[in-house]
């Protein structure tokens, strides 16, 4: 099977005064057909950065987008919305309130992807498709005329998940769909998400930096750490046996309720600076507990360690 | 908004004034008790009284009625020139907060071209030097008017473009301009609007200002800054009541749009919606 | 003699839209040395007690009834100058978004000199000294430089770091840290618990601990209590309280929590939000939530007093 | 601190260009003025030739360019030319008249500032309560007032009707003589040279005039404080310094304000703008002897030399302005100093 | 220095040149240099009828010349007094008096202009004979020759000073005398800050003429016509000058201040029409004008009675005098007819043009007028023209009705139709007026000799100036000055500035 998506050393750079903040670095990985992939890493780290160059509205500096083999990544964000392929990579933002235009109805939300990108509609076909979207994702119809502020976080994100399936997409991107949300919330969107990816056979490219949940929703994981992918590989296989120590840090940081708890990993000093890092230094040297001579001479690339699971540093843990 | 006018009785007066003076501008030819532009030596400067509540002028006009046609060529300076302004200093400034980068230096050096002149004394320069008609002091009133909506529009298109729904729109497969049009442009506007409002009063005083200095619009035509500006010379030989009436109506309309902003922002702030 | 003990507190909200009953019969003890969780749902009431507690509450606030005594004296009856004395003194209080709560334009040492200034009867020189002594108390690098910097100009991890400072600087007897983690990656976050623990530790300083995470609430508090719409409806040592919740908003409230090893199957969503905490409300806050409701329910919750210290709010406690 | 100095050069470097524009459009500007400086110069009784004749000795007979080179030209040699109206060189003209407006706006400001303050913030710590409708009120109705009419009211009032205050003419009473010029502000120089009753005398020509800009400057600025004093005293790390338990006035000025005067400080280079033109009809009240009044004279009598000057003035003054805002934007705002 | 001894004046604007010869040389700089220059000779002094001081145009007096006398028929010989001396002390001499003389014919503008109206044109015609014997030889028999020499233009500098600071671009120092006192006049330049005041001090050598009483003057400018006012009336300052005419009416029957008010000689407030300018062109359209100004009105609520009115007078002059009241009276019904009888029975739209630098007198005038002009059909917008603007606007001779005054220095009725009726149109001649016959008149009266006949050739065409009428007067407007109590020698000028040398305080 060939991936839906292929990303192949995309990098983006931000311009700061002088200098270039690398936001994301070189980064590769790819999302299979009917997929959930999970992208873990700590906040600043670069996912959004690297989500909203795969769903194309901030163009890449370097680097090729594949999309069911199409090259998408030179288009210009501007012009992507103009081709075909732009219903089929859709988006659930993380901030149900912020990404909602205030003087929408929920109906208007829903509707507006529709409206530009499939169609053309009468407005008795555009109104039994957005109802039937809110039936998808749990909404009452009653509610589709308010506005964004007179409904709850939790129908607030689902108005933007019913948003984002309703150009029949193939690749969801999901920018921590959850985090803004209360715990009782959060599980009934992921339920939510999962029956809807076993019904649609969507791929999911989920952001998050709760482990716990991307461990409940996705099949494969890939761990960020400033800007480059620093371990990926099946969800069981990384949970179980973390490679790279940033990972194993994350993991072991995650309270526990005394059940299991593994010896903790404590990491100390100051992450380093992305803006025009030096190409030579692993990236979490100087925050890594087993940092060693080569890691500042030498970029660790990824490497792999057993199936799909790749990690990149050069003294890994077992 | 009925709610926020029960909250707050000054700004439900605020828009009753603002009624009023629409009401003052469309129909007040019709309720002028006299011909606002008759004079009458014999009554000159006739203190108020029953027949002539405001008093009449030295040439004997009646100042209430003056005050009350006035409203008319008042609102529409106030009305036409902050419209301008509103349109090209939005329609500039959302341009340069949207596209940044080059268009957004050039606007930028526009509108700070314009600020460095100190304002009042650029529109005494523009009426000065194309003539003292409605329409220049109505084009001087807007382009010094026209910086704070282009920044304002600005700041508030910036703090927008990189919004969620904003992505959201352009995922939704927007255009550019559609988006500009349908999805920022709505949600400036009642920052906006609330701008508008003070200026609406800014644009009056401004009129004003430039009536007392004498570029304001010709006389006989009655304007509520040229009446002050005549009454002016009478203060201190006691004829109170030439200025003391346009001046407060004029205080009392700037008064309004003032409350009016302050009321507008209490009901477009939407931690106040119910 | 308990530390804290909060006696029956009743506390309200004037608003344009009505009163909102913020607390209500709420009471809870922490003793010296013992760190008391309090866990439940955004808008449940955590914030507001602790503000309480600190006498810092919203000006729109009246306290109905009960009372809040520290060390034996009631806080809500002693004067504003005596509360400011305790203030910062004996009881200090570290905040959510440790940014956000550091003020932008002053150095955090002068910050943390300012609240010795107050309390400690020191010099200005001697309090500047101090300040750097905390910082390297809470294992800022480079103490005496940072001093000098602004919040703007650290991490938020740092910032919270001077929090603590800030709070640990007159030596209190009772910390209440609010959501002090929220915000924070999660391996910053199990730095900044450990630390906190360590100190209280050290000093035996009694901790009141708000959080709306589960995990972590387990992981650091000696008992637990849940809050629910203003009400504590259950309180209990930590391991029982998970091992046995007896209260069903407590039992929902940890089976909807993702956690290691659990599926997604697993998370039992609470059905319905928190009820609007305006006008009139069910005796029991919860009832229209609950699966277990029954007609008796509309009596009002039973607290029940359990001999080894476990108290429930409801007619049918598991 | 080199930080600051790189920020100023930025700025000034950066104002160029908008001085640049301001130079060329006031000389479009004045040329388009309908008077004939020639008709008007050429004196009672001129006839066409006279007028052309005075024309060419003003140089006004050559082509617009060339007359904006020479004018390029003086202005590179720092001269604004000669004003037909007081028959001084501008530049010695505004060098004269410019202490006087400044000293008016300033004192008008700090009129403002002293009141608004104080208000701002009293209305920010009781928001509904009178205070806080009292000073919305106050400070409208001080912006709804046109200037003129505040001023000639005042005078009115405190001149004729109660007799409190010295006539309106001028920067001092006719008995009173100026002090020796230092900074060209009567009140500093009064008081370096130890004048007293001159000091005395310029302070109580500046009351009325300065209340007059001040009731003007005082709606922005309270609205501001209160605006910002509010959202301040919202925030969270009010809250630490209360948990803090610093006494209320630490968390009141200390914290709060010196927090909530960053917008404010921006609304004071605005208002120091808006005074600034305000000032023109302020001038001609009070027969202050400004620039403003200076401005107007000129533009009236189409008098190019020092409309040119005055505008140009004006702009650097802005320019100037904008940068202390800036710097002093810096002093109280750390990341602006350090991110700069 | 006592408070008795100090003057305290309030005007309008200030001067802004302390030498008239400089270009732009403002009408307050009239008053200036009356005061600290001399002149070869003066006028002296008559009491009006209502118990006022007015100079006296028929009576000539030694100023700086004790004495002259024509030494030839076209000559005139200056004896000059011997002690006067400048204000740096250096003596005053015919050399200093020849330097000036040729300087006010060189220079061009205004004051070449105004000397040439007395024939006194070329630097030739002044001979300095010895120190103190000055000579001018007459190009022409001219009857203003002398009188021109007592206006304030043919000011007596002092030559050497001005000459130290000649540039070669500007070789009669008038960059220097612009802003420096080279006189030897009664006053002394204390301190000048234009645009604020001007403090002129006593120079106590001052030898052509009776010792002045004030030490001191203070001219200080109040823009705003209430606060002149408001000063004077409480007594804060000594003199205001430059009231508007209902100030001044006020004042007057207020009884707290003393109002001199003199009609200003040779001057009139008229409405003027371009007689080129359809249709105006058409004399009928003018008459119907003239009936149709509401007089009585301006009067009243314009200059509140602080005028002569110049209207319902007898159909035909009486008098050789200018001005007079013309025939014209608010008439409707004949206006009405007369419009009708030119072919605009539904009247036609105009502009009425005012100068916006005398607004305050204009704007009301003009309103009244659109308003009465209103009545027969004739709609009238009101252009303010800024005060810069006027002169322009008057040469281009463009404005088909408009509202204005002229006045002339020198009273004689043919020197005021010289310049504002003649055809040789001159800037004065708005109208564009031009009538052979009647400049046959004006040319003949203004060299005639024979009383009666230069009589009737006044009489001529002012008769014609009314039958024709391209201008309506209106009145003949007052210089009124309030003044304390206390202030005493008060004298009228013809050229409207303040003679302090005669003034006292009691
Ligand atoms: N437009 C931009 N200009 C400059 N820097 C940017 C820009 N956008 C992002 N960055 C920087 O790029 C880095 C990565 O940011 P990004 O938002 O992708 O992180 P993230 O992993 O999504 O973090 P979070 O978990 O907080 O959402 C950050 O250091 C951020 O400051
Ligand atoms: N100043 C106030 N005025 C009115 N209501 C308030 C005020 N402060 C808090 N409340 C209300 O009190 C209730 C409890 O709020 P609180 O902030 O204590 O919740 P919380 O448990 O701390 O939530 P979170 O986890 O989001 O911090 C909420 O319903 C809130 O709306
Ligand atoms: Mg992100
Ligand atoms: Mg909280």
């Amino acid at each position: 099977m060939r991936p839906l998506l292929d990303v192949v050393d995309l990098c983006r750079r931000f311009p700061v005064g002088k200098s270039q903040l690398h936001a994301v670095d070189m980064i590769s990985l790819h999302v299979m057909p009917g997929e959930a992939v999970g992208l873990v890493g700590e906040s600043g780290c670069g996912k959004s950065t690297l989500v909203r160059m795969l769903t194309r509205v901030l163009d890449p500096t370097e680097g090729s987008i594949r999309f069911d083999e199409r090259e998408i990544g030179y288009i210009p964000a501007a012009r992507f919305t103009r081709t075909p392929d732009r219903a089929l990579i859709q988006m659930v933002f993380q901030d149900p309130t912020e990404s909602l235009n205030p003087r929408f109805t929920a109906f208007d939300c829903i509707a507006d992807p529709l409206r530009r990108l499939k169609g053309p509609w009468t407005t008795a076909g555009l109104k039994a498709r957005v109802e039937d979207l809110a039936g998808m994702v749990g909404l009452p119809v009653e509610l589709l005329g308010r506005f964004p502020h007179q409904l709850s976080g939790g129908q607030k994100a689902r108005v933007g998940i019913a948003r984002a399936l309703g150009p029949e997409p193939r690749l969801l991107i999901l920018d921590e769909p959850t985090s803004a949300l209360d715990v009782s919330v959060q599980a009934v969107v992921l339920k939510l998400l999962d029956d809807l990816r076993r019904r649609l056979g969507v791929s999911y490219l989920f952001v998050s930096h709760d482990l716990n949940v991307v461990r409940l929703l996705c099949e494969r994981v890939i761990v960020m750490y400033l800007g480059k992918v620093v371990e990926s590989g099946p969800v069981e296989a990384v949970f179980a046996t973390p490679r790279h120590p940033y990972t194993k840090a994350l993991l072991s940081a995650i309270p526990s309720r005394g059940e299991e708890g593994g010896p903790r990993i404590r990491l100390s000093g100051e992450p380093r600076s992305p803006i025009d890092p030096s190409p030579q230094v692993c990236r979490f040297f100087g925050r890594c507990p087993l940092g060693a001579d080569a890691c500042q001479t030498e970029m660790p690339e990824l490497r792999e360690m057993g199936e799909g699971h790749r990690v990149a540093c050069h003294t890994p843990m077992d | 908004m009925r709610y926020v006018l029960a909250e707050n009785p000054v700004t439900a007066g605020a828009f009753v004034g603002f009624a009023l003076l629409i009401a003052l501008a469309l129909f007040g030819p019709m309720i002028a008790p006299f011909d606002p532009l008759a004079s009458d030596t014999d009554i000159a400067l006739q203190p108020p009284s029953l027949a002539h509540w405001f008093g009449t002028d030295h040439l004997g006009r009646d100042i209430l009625s003056r005050v009350i046609v006035a409203a008319r060529l008042d609102m529409q300076i106030a009305l036409a020139a902050v419209a301008l302004s509103f349109v090209f200093g939005s329609l500039l400034g959302v341009l340069a907060g949207w596209y940044g980068g080059g268009i957004d230096r050039a606007i930028g050096r526009v509108v700070d071209t314009i600020m460095a002149f100190p304002l009042f004394v650029l529109a005494m320069g523009i009426v000065a030097a194309l003539g003292n008609t409605v329409g220049n002091i109505i084009y001087a009133t807007a382009i010094i008017n026209l910086p704070f909506y282009a920044r304002m529009a600005r700041a508030e298109t910036n703090a927008r473009r990189d919004a969620g729904f904003v992505e959201a729109a352009r995922l939704s497969g927007n255009s550019d301009a559609r988006i500009l049009a349908a999805q920022v442009f709505p949600n400036i506007l009642p920052p906006m609007m609330v701008q508008v409002s003070l200026n609406l009063g800014y644009a009056i005083l401004n009129a004003a200002g430039l009536s007392f200095i004498g570029l304001g619009v010709r006389p006989p035509t009655p304007e509520w800054g040229i009446m002050v500006a005549e009454g002016a010379t009478y203060i201190v030989s006691g004829e109170w009541w030439i200025a003391l009436f346009p001046g407060l109506v004029l205080m009392a309309a700037v008064f309004c749009f003032n409350l009016l902003g302050d009321g507008l922002r209490d009901i477009i702030d939407p931690r106040r919606r119910t | 003699m308990m530390l804290l003990e909060i006696d029956n507190l009743s506390l309200n909200f004037r608003t344009r839209s009505g009163v909102v009953k913020a607390l209500e019969d709420v009471s809870l003890s922490v003793g010296r040395g013992e760190t008391l969780g309090v866990v439940g749902e955004s808008g449940s009431g955590k914030s507001v007690l602790s503000f309480a507690v600190m006498g810092i509450s919203d000006a729109a606030a009246t306290v109905s009834q009960g009372a809040i005594r520290f060390e034996g004296l009631d806080l809500l009856k002693a004067g504003p100058s005596d509360l400011d004395e305790l203030r910062g003194a004996e009881m200090a209080m570290i905040f959510q978004n440790p940014r956000t709560a550091l003020n932008p334009i002053r150095p955090v040492g002068r910050q943390i000199a300012d609240v010795l200034l107050r309390h400690a009867g020191v010099t200005r020189a001697q309090a500047q000294d101090k300040a750097v002594e905390m910082l390297a108390r809470v294992r800022i690098p480079d103490p005496e430089r940072r001093a000098k910097a602004y919040p703007f100009e650290m991490s938020g991890g740092m910032c919270q770091r001077v929090m603590i400072a800030l709070a640990l600087a007159c030596s209190p007897k009772l910390l209440i840290a609010d959501e002090p983690t929220t915000g924070l990656d999660v391996t910053t976050q199990a730095a900044i618990m450990d630390l906190v623990g360590e100190l209280a530790r050290e000093s035996r300083m009694a901790t009141l601990l708000i959080t709306h995470d589960l995990g972590l609430a387990a992981e650091r508090c000696d008992r637990i209590a849940v809050m629910h719409a203003g009400h504590v409806v259950e309180v209990a040592p930590t391991a029982e309280l998970f091992a046995r919740p007896r209260h069903p908003y407590t039992a929902r409230l940890i089976s909807t929590t993702p956690r290691p090893g659990a599926s997604l199957a697993a998370l039992e969503p609470i059905p319905g939000s928190l009820p609007d905490l305006r006008g009139e409300l069910a005796p029991c806050r919860y009832s229209a939530r609950c699966h277990l409701y029954q007609a008796e329910c509309d009596a009002g919750p039973l607290p029940r007093q359990d001999d080894n210290g476990r108290m429930v709010a409801c007619r049918r406690p598991a | 601190m080199p930080v600051l100095v790189s920020l100023v050069l930025r700025r000034l470097l950066g104002a160029l260009p908008s001085i640049a524009a301001v130079v060329v459009v006031t000389f479009v500007l004045t040329r388009a003025l309908p008077g004939d400086p020639a008709a008007y110069f050429a004196g009672p009784a001129a006839d066409a030739q006279s007028v052309e004749e005075i024309r060419r000795k003003l140089g006004l007979d050559k082509p617009l360019p060339v007359q904006f080179l020479a004018y390029l030209g003086d202005l590179a040699q720092g001269e604004m030319g000669t004003s037909l109206i007081t028959g001084q060189p501008v530049s010695a003209d505004i060098l004269a008249r410019l202490p006087a407006s400044v000293e008016l706006t300033l004192c008008g400001l700090a009129l403002a500032l002293a009141v608004s303050l104080p208000l701002g913030v009293a209305a920010a710590t009781r928001p509904g309560s009178w205070v806080d409708h009292m000073a919305r009120v106050i400070s409208t109705a001080g912006v709804s007032l046109p200037v003129f009419f505040t001023g000639l009211l005042l005078v009115y009032i405190f001149y004729y009707l109660l007799g409190w205050a010295p006539a309106p003419m001028g920067r001092l009473d006719l008995f009173a003589s100026a002090p020796t010029t230092i900074t060209g502000f009567y009140l500093v120089d009064s008081l370096i040279t130890g004048q007293f009753a001159t000091f005395r005398a310029a302070a109580a020509q500046l009351v009325l005039p300065a209340l007059t800009l001040g009731l003007f400057a005082l709606a922005p600025l309270t609205r501001m404080t209160r605006a910002s004093m509010l959202g301040v005293l919202g925030s969270d790390f009010i809250r630490t310094a209360r948990a803090g338990g610093l006494s209320r006035g630490t968390v009141l000025v200390t914290y709060a304000l010196r927090n909530a005067l960053l917008p404010v400080v921006t609304t004071l280079g605005m208002v120091f703008s808006f005074l600034l033109g305000a000032n023109v009809l302020v001038e001609k009240v009070f027969a202050w002897p400004g620039i403003g009044s200076y401005a107007i004279e000129a533009l009236v009598a189409s008098d190019y030399a020092p409309v040119q000057g005055f505008i140009l003035t004006m702009a650097i003054m802005y320019v100037g302005l904008n940068l202390m805002i800036d710097i002093l934007y810096g002093l109280i705002d750390p990341r602006v100093r350090i991110e700069a | 220095q006592s408070r008795d001894e100090t003057l305290l004046v309030v005007v309008e604007s200030g001067t802004n040149s302390l030498d008239i010869h400089a270009v732009g040389a403002n009408p307050a700089s009239y008053g200036v240099v009356w005061n600290i220059y001399d002149r070869l000779l003066s006028y002296g002094t008559k009491t009006m009828p209502d118990g006022s001081l007015s100079y006296d145009h028929t009576n000539i007096k030694p100023e700086l010349a004790e004495s002259w006398k024509f030494t030839a028929d076209d000559e005139i010989t200056f004896y000059l007094r011997k002690d006067a001396k400048f204000h740096d002390g250096t003596p005053i001499t015919a050399k200093d008096v020849k330097w000036s003389f040729d300087r006010m014919v060189a220079v061009g503008g205004f004051p070449t202009f105004q000397m040439k109206a007395g024939s006194l044109e070329k630097p030739e015609q002044f001979i300095a004979v010895d120190d103190h014997t000055f000579r001018v030889k007459l190009l022409r028999k001219d009857k203003l020759t002398v009188p021109d020499l007592g206006v304030p233009v043919p000011i007596v500098l002092n030559s050497e000073l001005i000459k130290k600071h000649a540039t070669e671009k500007d070789p009669w120092g008038l960059e220097w005398s612009k802003l420096n006192d080279a006189g030897g006049g009664a006053y002394k330049v204390e301190s000048w800050k234009p645009g604020e005041q001007l403090v002129l001090a006593r120079y106590d050598d001052w030898k052509s003429g009776p010792l002045p009483k004030l030490k001191k003057v203070v001219i200080r400018d109040v823009p705003s016509a209430g606060n002149r006012r408001a000063l004077v009336e409480r007594g804060d300052v000594d003199l205001s000058f430059d009231l508007p005419p209902k100030d001044s009416q006020e004042l007057a029957k207020g009884g707290k201040v003393k109002v001199t008010g003199t009609p200003i000689e040779n001057s009139l407030w008229y409405t003027g029409m371009g007689v080129k300018q359809p249709p105006f062109d058409n004399v009928k359209v003018r008459q119907a004008v003239a009936y149709a100004l509401p007089y009585q009105k301006i009067m009243d609520a314009v200059v509140y009675g602080r005028a002569i009115p110049m209207f319902g007078g007898p159909a035909t002059p009486t008098k050789a005098v200018w001005p007079q009241p013309s025939p014209y009276n608010t008439d409707m019904a004949k206006a009405r007819k007369l419009l009708a009888e030119a072919g605009f029975p539904n009247g036609f739209e105009t502009v009425i043009h005012i100068n916006q630098g005398v607004a305050s007198l204009s704007e009301p005038m003009a309103t009244l007028v659109q308003e009465s002009l209103g009545q027969i059909g004739i709609k009238a917008t009101i252009n303010k023209v800024p005060g810069a603007n006027w002169r322009a606007a008057m040469l281009k001779k463009d404005m088909p009705l408009f509202i204005d005054t002229f006045a002339g220095w020198l009273n004689y009725p043919d020197y005021y139709f010289f310049w504002g009726y003649h055809g040789q149109n001159a800037v004065f001649n708005v109208m564009s007026y031009q009538n052979p016959e009647m400049d046959k008149l004006i040319d003949a009266s203004r060299f005639e000799t024979d009383a009666k006949k230069y009589e009737d050739q006044v009489k001529g065409f002012v008769k014609m100036a009314w039958d024709d009428v391209p201008r309506a007067p209106l009145f003949q407007y007052y210089l009124d000055a309030a003044m304390g109590k206390n202030v005493q020698g008060y004298t009228y000028w013809f050229h409207r500035a303040i003679d302090f040398r005669s003034i006292s305080k009691k």
